[in-house]
């Protein structure tokens, strides 16, 4: 597993090994990006003393006070509109919805306003916001806390869109979200939370809008993102017991979207898969696909496949909820029919 | 500004209501703490998953309001749902399927706790999303009100809710319309850690009443007597087409916000004080007092819903898993 | 310009000439399932005395009264709710957003209950819904009203999604999405409102999930809708004097999506190109690109292509405007450039 | 309930504002009519397209406030935004270009009417979405607040806004932030065709602030003096970090709701009677009254404005499109 665009950024030394949790590794981001920056707060629903539904910001009112670290009543619209006004007038608001579910509420917020004021007022005004969000299914929470909405995001101009796989890159890419002077939106699987990687102490970033190679192959590529790349790494595994190798291209960003990985990857293997947690109709593969087939056509032996979620709201039962999104074994078997199929 | 209702319960006056309806109430509350505790202990035994919002310490709220209520008309729940639907009559076999995520389950096991329903008791779902279900209420409202029907509907929601745009849309258009719908703000002084006061702007959210021109008015929500009284002239005054109520019901819940919150954030002299005001406590000192309901009554009723509720685990716990081939049915209708 | 599938539903005799606006078509669909079903009703701003943004709901309140045609305060949270709890006890209530764009305000509603309900209470509920809104640019609104957003509601399971390009189609659509048992969100093309085309006294319907050869042909085929059929069948008469015969294909329904049709087409043309007026990236033209290549991969001699709009929010300026979204000219070169590439 | 300050005006009291704030307010109201009345001429020539909605009749409101605001402090606008945008220090020539699509617009063309931004002046944006400003304006106050700054922010928005989930979760947030934040809600009786009465329930918008907690204060918003006695009050309360207040103008636009509108659903007395108020008449009876200004002054001032708003067209007409390269630049920051 290779992380090799992200450590150009990081320093040239041997990386100590040190593990922790994807939602400490988002902590420290915002924690060092604070410390670096008097403009950053966070503001966001139980965010204080609660910590963040997900623990993300635990720790941060005793550091930062009830002045960086806004505890809202629960309104989504005023959450994501009080970072437009905040941002507009020089701050950098980190903003948080507990579930990416409840931008339903937020989205003219976000998308009327956040994404299109800068661009409507002539190029003028600078918006640096981070829309952070808990996405996905696997834990039980039924139809309405666990979508996977990139596509929605994806699709507006003025919008960044960010969905990382480890704990390093949630780092580093949190922090060049902060960074970053336009609106990002970034997502954060919920499942990822609680998995481990190795991730430096301190100040690295990871740019937006790079890929990463996370596993080399011959045979076939995957396109994914978020948590699905863990999958993805684990079918690999499985099908390099078949001698079948996978290179598995972990997007990243999605806006703006480096396809060039993928692409070279497909003129090699000549085969691709892309793979996502979204509902497959309509999701964010379209968008992929439709790009590697452009560019890589003269290589295809194989149309791209696309692998998503069933066409249903998350369902709650346990077996049901597993059944409808791409698992370990779905990609082994879809990788499998793309490579025998042509 | 709002009316305060405190007073018109039973604790300064002898209470008026049937002997069936008092063990009906008394049945209802327990069988909201029964159920609740039994799906608690199913869930530190792993024998379930997912998010459970537990009502106890609140039950005297939507069974004062429940017992009003007929079997046609409608409500809209919350996240905290499993005590409206037992009050509006709810199954508690099917409601303990669908927390196991059984075929059997009222939602046949892809709604879980949070969106249980029974269109046939009026129940028209739980809901995950804080505040939702008030403009889904006000439209069932309109559809009672368009087809010239006396149903009410009464719209259950938290103070963590008052602050949601969907409250402000969804309460002044009820107003504009006069529709029959009550808004029943179960002001349980938090919503996760968050207290009231500071998600909540002004004195109080049934003071709100007055802005948009409605009765507002504030009550015990552990007196299921006064919650009662309150109850039935607001409903009385929405079936009868003068239009919408806000009630707002102060009481607090017993347990965390889900199943995993220990509540590490509320004072312990807090949450005793409350316990205190139990009320199904409550409710039994009074009937006993007035001679109204006996020991005997309360040791059947506990029995039966012991029973009950064992038999809705047991129930649950036999049931199928629902086949992988119902994940896309049931999405579309025909 | 032959609508083969839609005249399926409607009598055999030859039919009257009566042209008639693309508005005042929606408006006989609304006006007849008004008077066929007293359940069907009408809510949303100023739908009344005004008559509805662009007119179609103009008359009704006089021939219904306001307990049929409902002005609400602007609320869209609220209208969409409202109709959840409408539909779910028993009405059809038909929703007007005057803009597409301030669904924003309305998607908590429009996508975790309305689409959501009948999944989650186990297939139970049923929510005949038909949210209507304006869409697209051309008009000089500016960004924050003109945008296409078909993608954020054919990506949600539990809604289906609907995009007239002519009177007929529009009538004959509507009619069927207010008989539909399910949530239907039809989108109206603004420009298209004030167009002209023979539409049938009384009842007919078009049914949904069928798409329409527009006008047939042998060189290249064009998937798209709405709007863009009307450029792509003027683009298809350039083209056709320059010896290019271009098969156009009108999807009318987004979801279900019927891409029969362009397959047959693509697998005689060889070469398809995807076009609407939403932004490109992310676009819906993804998904039907996607299902294009996998499901003729074998026949295609190009690459699939897609146009659609430019990567920002919709600009005011008339030039900028009418150079962000495809045009009949940069329709005719995209043809030119498929026929061409490969 | 909400206290009623058309009292505290001019009519019943001498004018206390200095001689230069007298003739700023003047050319300011001036501004906006003239400026108005030339891009209405302009649409009518067919020399501008797009949405224009007239602020005519309503020049009092924005003028009252912004003539009590720094350049420094903040507002956010509407759709009706040219009054708010001028009175807040609005380069005529950039706003007319603007309208005309052209490059030297403030907007380079690309936002037109409804999106005039200049933030160099603290206008954070006129908006095409009713009362998205509200929120926007409260994460201005929050961001003064923040920073340790006094800036205020002035929130302006029609009646239209008053159901709005985004009032609500705007108002509310600021009441409980305590920030330093004025709302100022512009009663012109109108959405479109619905009258503010069927679109918003209870006895007024200024009445809500006490469901907020808040200063809820009705003025007479074609006095430009009761206005600017109201504003002066709240903008010193905010700057102090006292709060928000929640003020309501009642006003009325004299034109239809867009240029393309008629208004046939008002009647004609009713137009006439507000005809009678014309907020810019009225402010020259009060000052001429009290030997303030004189005809001369009016004079030079019209002269001035005329001018100004010629040079405005003039510019703007001979100013270029964008080029079509424009339309992928500035939608994102680098
Ligand atoms: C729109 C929305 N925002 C946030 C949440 C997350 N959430 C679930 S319950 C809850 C607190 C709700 O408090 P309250 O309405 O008072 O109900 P209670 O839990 O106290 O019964 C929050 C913030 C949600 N479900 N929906
Ligand atoms: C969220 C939203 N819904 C609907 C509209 C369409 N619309 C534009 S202005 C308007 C009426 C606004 O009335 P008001 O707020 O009183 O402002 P006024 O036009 O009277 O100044 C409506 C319905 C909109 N722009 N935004
Ligand atoms: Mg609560
Ligand atoms: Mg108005």
């Amino acid at each position: 597993m290779t992380t090799t665009t992200a450590v150009a950024a990081v320093s040239q030394e041997a990386p100590q090994e040190r593990l922790i949790f994807f939602n400490q590794a988002l902590r420290e981001a915002i924690d060092e990006e604070m410390q670096r920056d008097p403009a950053v707060f966070v503001i966001g629903e139980e965010v204080g003393i609660w910590g963040g539904a997900y623990k993300v910001t635990e720790g941060l009112l005793e550091k930062y006070g009830e002045s960086r670290i806004i505890d809202t009543p629960i309104s989504e619209a005023l959450i994501a509109g009080a970072a437009v006004g905040a941002s507009i007038t020089g701050l950098r608001p980190i903003a948080e919805f507990m579930y990416s579910d409840f931008m339903g509420i937020a989205m003219d917020q976000i998308v009327n306003q956040a994404a299109k004021n800068r661009y409507m007022f002539g190029g003028k005004a600078t918006l640096p916001i981070v829309y952070r969000a808990s996405t996905g299914a696997g834990i039980g929470n039924a139809a309405q806390h666990t979508q996977s909405l990139e596509a929605w995001f994806t699709h507006i101009p003025g919008l960044k869109v960010v969905a990382p796989s480890t704990p390093y890159d949630a780092k580093g890419l949190l922090k060049s979200a902060i960074r970053d002077n336009n609106v990002v939106v970034f997502l954060e699987h919920k499942a990822l939370y609680a998995s481990r990687g190795n991730v430096p102490e301190g100040d690295y970033v990871v740019p937006l809008g790079v890929s990463d190679v996370k596993r080399e192959g011959t045979h076939a590529t995957i396109v994914t993102y978020a948590r699905q790349v863990t999958f993805a790494l684990e079918a690999a595994e499985q099908l390099a017991q078949e001698g079948v190798e996978v290179e598995v291209i972990d997007l990243r960003t999605l806006y703006p979207m480096d396809i060039s990985k993928a692409v070279a990857s497909v003129q090699k293997t000549n085969r691709a898969l892309v793979v996502h947690e979204a509902v497959q109709f309509g999701g964010f593969g379209g968008e992929i696909a439709s790009q590697i087939q452009q560019q890589a056509f003269d290589y295809l032996d194989a149309p791209v496949e696309r692998l998503g979620a069933l066409h249903s709201p998350v369902p709650f039962s346990e077996p049901l909820e597993f059944g409808s999104f791409p698992s370990v074994d779905r990609i082994v078997d879809a990788v499998r029919d793309l490579i025998v199929g042509v | 500004m709002a009316e305060n209702a405190s007073q018109s319960g039973s604790q300064n006056g002898a209470v008026t209501l049937s002997r069936d309806k008092l063990l009906w109430i008394y049945q209802a509350m327990m069988r909201i703490r029964r159920f609740e505790e039994a799906a608690e202990e199913a869930f530190r035994n792993a024998r379930m998953r997912g998010a459970l919002h537990f009502y106890i310490g609140e039950e005297a709220t939507a069974t004062g309001i429940c017992a009003e209520l007929r079997t046609d008309d409608y409500i809209t729940s919350t996240h905290r749902g499993h005590g409206h639907c037992i009050a509006k009559g709810g199954r508690l076999s099917k409601m303990m399927a669908e927390l196991y995520g059984r075929a059997t389950g009222y939602c046949g096991g892809k709604g879980g706790s949070m969106h249980i329903a029974d269109l046939d008791l009026g129940i028209l779902g739980a809901n995950g999303i804080v505040g939702a279900g008030i403009p889904i209420a006000a439209g069932a409202a309109l559809g009672a009100k368009l087809r010239g029907e006396d149903r009410v509907t009464v719209c259950f929601f938290g103070d963590g809710a008052g602050p949601t745009g969907a409250f402000h849309e969804g309460v002044n258009f009820a107003a504009v319309q006069s529709l029959p719908v009550i808004f029943v703000c179960e002001n349980n002084n938090y919503g996760m850690a968050t207290t009231s006061d500071k998600a909540n702007a002004g004195p109080s959210i049934a003071g709100r009443g007055v802005a948009y021109g409605i009765p507002g008015v504030e009550v015990d929500g552990n007196d299921v007597f006064a919650v009662n009284a309150v109850a039935r002239e607001a409903i009385d005054r929405a079936r009868s087409g003068k239009g919408p109520t806000l009630i707002e019901a102060e009481t607090y819940r017993f347990k965390g916000h889900t199943v995993h919150d220990m509540a590490p954030y509320r004072a312990k002299q807090e949450l005793e004080a409350w316990l205190k005001r139990d009320p199904i406590e409550r409710f039994k000192r009074v009937v006993e007092s007035q001679n109204l309901l006996t020991a005997e009554d309360f040791d059947r009723i506990d029995e039966d819903v012991v029973r009950e509720v064992e038999m809705a685990i047991e129930f649950a716990e036999a049931s199928p898993f629902p086949p992988l081939e119902a994940i896309e049915q049931g999405v579309y209708a025909d």
